[in-house]
């Protein structure tokens, strides 16, 4: 690993992106990650946050057009309360302020415990879950979907509608809306290293893959000898359509685990385009590349967004992050 | 420890004893870490052991600096602490048992044993809704529920209840938290929480002895 | 690996492409990829190329204000004269192509062979090589510097100078300036597996790394046990500095090789920045990413460009490209 | 193979015979890539084996789909399809090979084997002139050279001495291509392109056999 120890990881990482990114308000400090002209007067503003080592999410999304700030917690941690309840009161305009969580048990109590601390200092609270993830079932007998590449969707569109003026209730709706008509299915080609484990997080021969993966270097629900990029993405996007099953075009994330090279991200891309294409399923907008990363994770995931005019209008609103930048 | 040193402490569990056991907690945690790591590596993330290190030190940290007044301060300061310095799954959960054991041991200068098992129970119900978890879930609960009851009895059949509590947590399929998204290849692995649970309890028994 | 077999990875990766960017025009067939709008009337053209395998380089730089063209080769192979004759054809305005090429000799002499021939047809060919790694010694005794991080510099700023109708020989100037300005140091953590051969292309255990690498899984100078972030920063660091002594304030790119996750590469940009600023040496303008790659390589390289005025102005000019965008 | 044949062959190598060899030269490379990756990997870029087996097999099928008049017109063709489909450094240069010693052999409809020795030996120079490097930088001339001088002997004088030379690579330290950024650590290794160079005379001497 390319660090100095492992209890520095995050502070580092936050110097790094300081220093980086003058267009960013940087709180090492802190751990918060701000849009250097907040609060923008009149706007809700959107708040993320969650465990680090999933890069670029959720600070390389902060700017206009996206996330007011980012509360990055340490590797694979929710963030503590204190940084969303900081963050919040440095980007509230008095219009209000959303929490876009990722439905993990840590990120949920964490960012619920911070509503309620900000909510006693006059700030408006709103809240949306993102569970995309069909790899889990939502069911009684789990911690429900995991939030994966969908966050990203509901972080770009809930975000483009606060910039232009929504009232907090309308972004909320709209992030939701959105989460509810996406669905993700990830594959892991290899474990990931975190630094405080220092090895793999779990053991995969090459020759095997994990199919149903998380984010958090966590193995999934089955593994399978080899297949190919092909017969991945079938799986993959059945897996996703069985739980969607769109009427219309959608957004399509192909999001590389970390260590999955470019190339054979685009191959993968294509594969996904083709299994779309047979399923009769039209793709309005694609996006290929590293964005809801698990370390150095070698795999991919699919993330589809039932689309509609609003949802694709807000899409292509401009957007100027770190990691995603158009328009304007 | 033993009978005599449990009678002896009577209704008389004081500052001292409380800072005793967090510092004792914080050193098995210190040193269960990596143990704690890799047990939520094989059905979680791989953070626990570093999780509870980092919260630890921070409670050790303030109990120094600023230490509380009372048993229910002591713990309500420690709880604060967690939750702002650990953060993930365990941080609230853990923060919010110590402050709300500590909120139902009041004012009091010392405590009794009983009156702390009568807290810890509250403590540990506040675990369970906010975590939604219940017994047999194959979470911290499975270790703390038991804990709880026995310590009406004494230190020592907590910490045995604790340990057993954790151990048994190893056949079960989780049904909450991290682990549960294994489903069935959750099975026979111990839970990371339940085994930090136990030492937790287990250095509440090295306080008293 | 992602991949279907070994021998489409490449097509397969064009394919993926073309889907996720309809602002490309991706020729699939003859491996070429265009901008849309190519030719510009009254504009020279950058077209650039070289083996697959370090994207988004090249094909991820092609766009307004940077290359007009891309050649894609085989994995870590140059691409073959054909292509780049076709690319020149194709985005020739009449005013002539600059040829971007890395210094190794399979895409110097395909560069050689392709400037021939479409000088052949008519073009106007000028050639820049760009020769920035200082970990190989320029001398009789080697192939001479290769080609690294030094691209991006030499395709932004002069496809900038290009954008802004400068004529050919001065756009050659200003990317022959830049490529004599700039400097790159390269450490990998692991190996890298190429379709090809489906394993690491050398033995690196864990715990140790090697000094002084390239982009194509070659083994670099030295090995050594594992060092940490800071260190590793100190030696590349000074190593481009040996050779490039600036007098003012630098470009810096911080480039990951592909399986090095974004928090640890920010991280490592925090010690290359304290390191640059112990050695007194201010930076202008920074960049964090995976730019230049080595398929699922761990590690990372420096490169350092001594900035003057111009360079900054193109620097900062406009770019719409998949993997870098900024301006307008 | 053997002096009767060689004799036998005497000024009548024909487009039969370049076809074959070059038939005989895309088998060897196909058997022998994962070999030539593997030399590639130690000092390279582990792609030389892909590079021949895609370049000669489509040599093998323009060959099959246009095939040349002439010997010259053969080693041409062949020349261009690699230069138009191996890329690399290999490519540019076995493609100027070709091509170079195709010309040297003007428009004849059969050559003996010394007009082909003095073709290959301005096809080598040429590859020389190309590429910068010169005997003893452990590159493919190494290989190429000798087997140039010993063709004008015979067939069997030329695969030996191309062996003796890659073999001979493997003490030098590389002066030119990828691996001589290796330095001193290049040392050790046979050259991937000195070796490939054996097994195309040798498929050369094989189609005289
Ligand atoms: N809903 C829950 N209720 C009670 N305990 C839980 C719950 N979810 C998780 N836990 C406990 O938390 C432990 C994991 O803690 P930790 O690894 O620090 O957090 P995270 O899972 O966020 O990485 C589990 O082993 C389990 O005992
Ligand atoms: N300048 C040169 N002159 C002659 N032969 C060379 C030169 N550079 C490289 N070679 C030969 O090319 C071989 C490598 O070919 P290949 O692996 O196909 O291309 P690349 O090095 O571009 O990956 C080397 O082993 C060497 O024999
Ligand atoms: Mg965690
Ligand atoms: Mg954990
Ligand atoms: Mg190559
Ligand atoms: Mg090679």
């Amino acid at each position: 690993m390319l660090i100095n120890v492992p209890e520095t990881v995050v502070a580092d990482a936050l110097r790094g992106m300081a220093a980086a990114h003058p267009e960013l308000t940087v709180d090492v400090e802190h751990r918060v990650v701000l849009r250097r002209d907040a609060p923008v007067a009149g706007r809700v503003a959107l708040v993320s946050g969650g465990g680090s080592g999933h890069e670029p999410l959720h600070g390389g999304f902060v700017g206009p057009g996206m996330l007011a700030a980012a509360c990055p917690g340490e590797v694979f941690t929710s963030p503590v309360p204190d940084q969303m309840v900081r963050a919040a009161a440095a980007v509230d305009s008095g219009a209000g302020v959303l929490f876009v969580v990722k439905n993990y048990t840590g990120d949920v109590l964490n960012f619920e415990m911070a509503a309620e601390l900000a909510e006693d200092e006059g700030i408006q609270i709103a809240t949306v879950l993102v569970n995309d993830d069909v790899a889990v079932t939502d069911s009684l007998y789990t911690a429900g979907r995991r939030g994966t590449g969908a966050t990203l969707f509901v972080e770009k569109i809930a975000g483009a509608a606060a910039e232009e003026g929504a009232p907090l209730e309308r972004v909320e709706a709209i992030a939701r809306r959105v989460n509810e008509r996406s669905r993700s299915f990830g594959v892991a080609l290899s474990a990931c290293t975190t630094p405080a484990k220092g090895g793999p997080t779990f053991d995969l021969p090459p020759g095997e893959l994990e199919l149903g993966i998380g984010i958090h270097g966590e193995p999934g629900r089955e593994r399978r000898p080899m297949m190919t990029s092909g017969e991945i993405a079938d799986f993959a996007v059945d897996a996703v359509l069985e739980d969607l099953r769109p009427s219309g075009p959608v957004l399509a994330l192909v999001n590389g685990m970390g260590a999955t090279p470019l190339l054979e991200l685009y191959g993968f891309h294509a594969e996904v385009q083709r299994v779309l294409t047979e399923r009769g399923v039209p793709v309005a907008r694609a996006l290929v590349g590293n964005y809801v990363t698990s370390l150095d994770m070698a795999g991919c995931s699919v993330t589809l967004c039932e689309a509609d005019e609003e949802i694709l209008r807000l899409w292509d609103a401009p957007v100027q992050t770190p990691a995603l930048r158009w328009g304007r | 420890m033993s009978d005599m040193n449990e009678s002896e402490s009577g209704g008389a569990l004081d500052v001292a004893f409380f800072t005793r056991w967090l510092t004792l907690a914080a050193a098995a945690v210190d040193r269960e870490a990596d143990r704690l790591t890799e047990l939520d590596s094989a059905i979680g993330d791989a953070d626990h052991g570093a999780n509870l290190k980092r919260g630890f030190a921070a409670v050790r940290d303030v109990l120094e600096k600023e230490p509380p007044q009372t048993p229910g301060a002591v713990l309500v300061t420690a709880g604060r602490q967690l939750i702002s310095t650990v953060g993930g799954a365990s941080g609230p959960l853990y923060g919010t048992l110590l402050r709300r054991t500590g909120k139902g041991l009041g004012d009091s200068v010392t405590v009794s044993r009983e009156q702390l098992a009568a807290a810890l129970t509250e403590g540990v119900a506040a675990v369970g809704r906010l975590g939604g978890a219940h017994a047999g879930d194959k979470t911290m609960l499975d270790a703390l529920g038991p804990a709880a009851g026995a310590l009406g009895e004494s230190f020592e059949a907590a910490r045995d209840a604790a340990e057993r509590g954790a151990l048994a947590t190893v056949p079960l399929q989780a049904r909450k938290g991290r682990a549960s998204y294994l489903g069935e290849r959750s099975v026979g692995h111990q839970d990371p929480g339940a085994t930090s649970s136990a030492l937790l309890v287990a250095a509440l028994a090295e306080a008293a002895a």
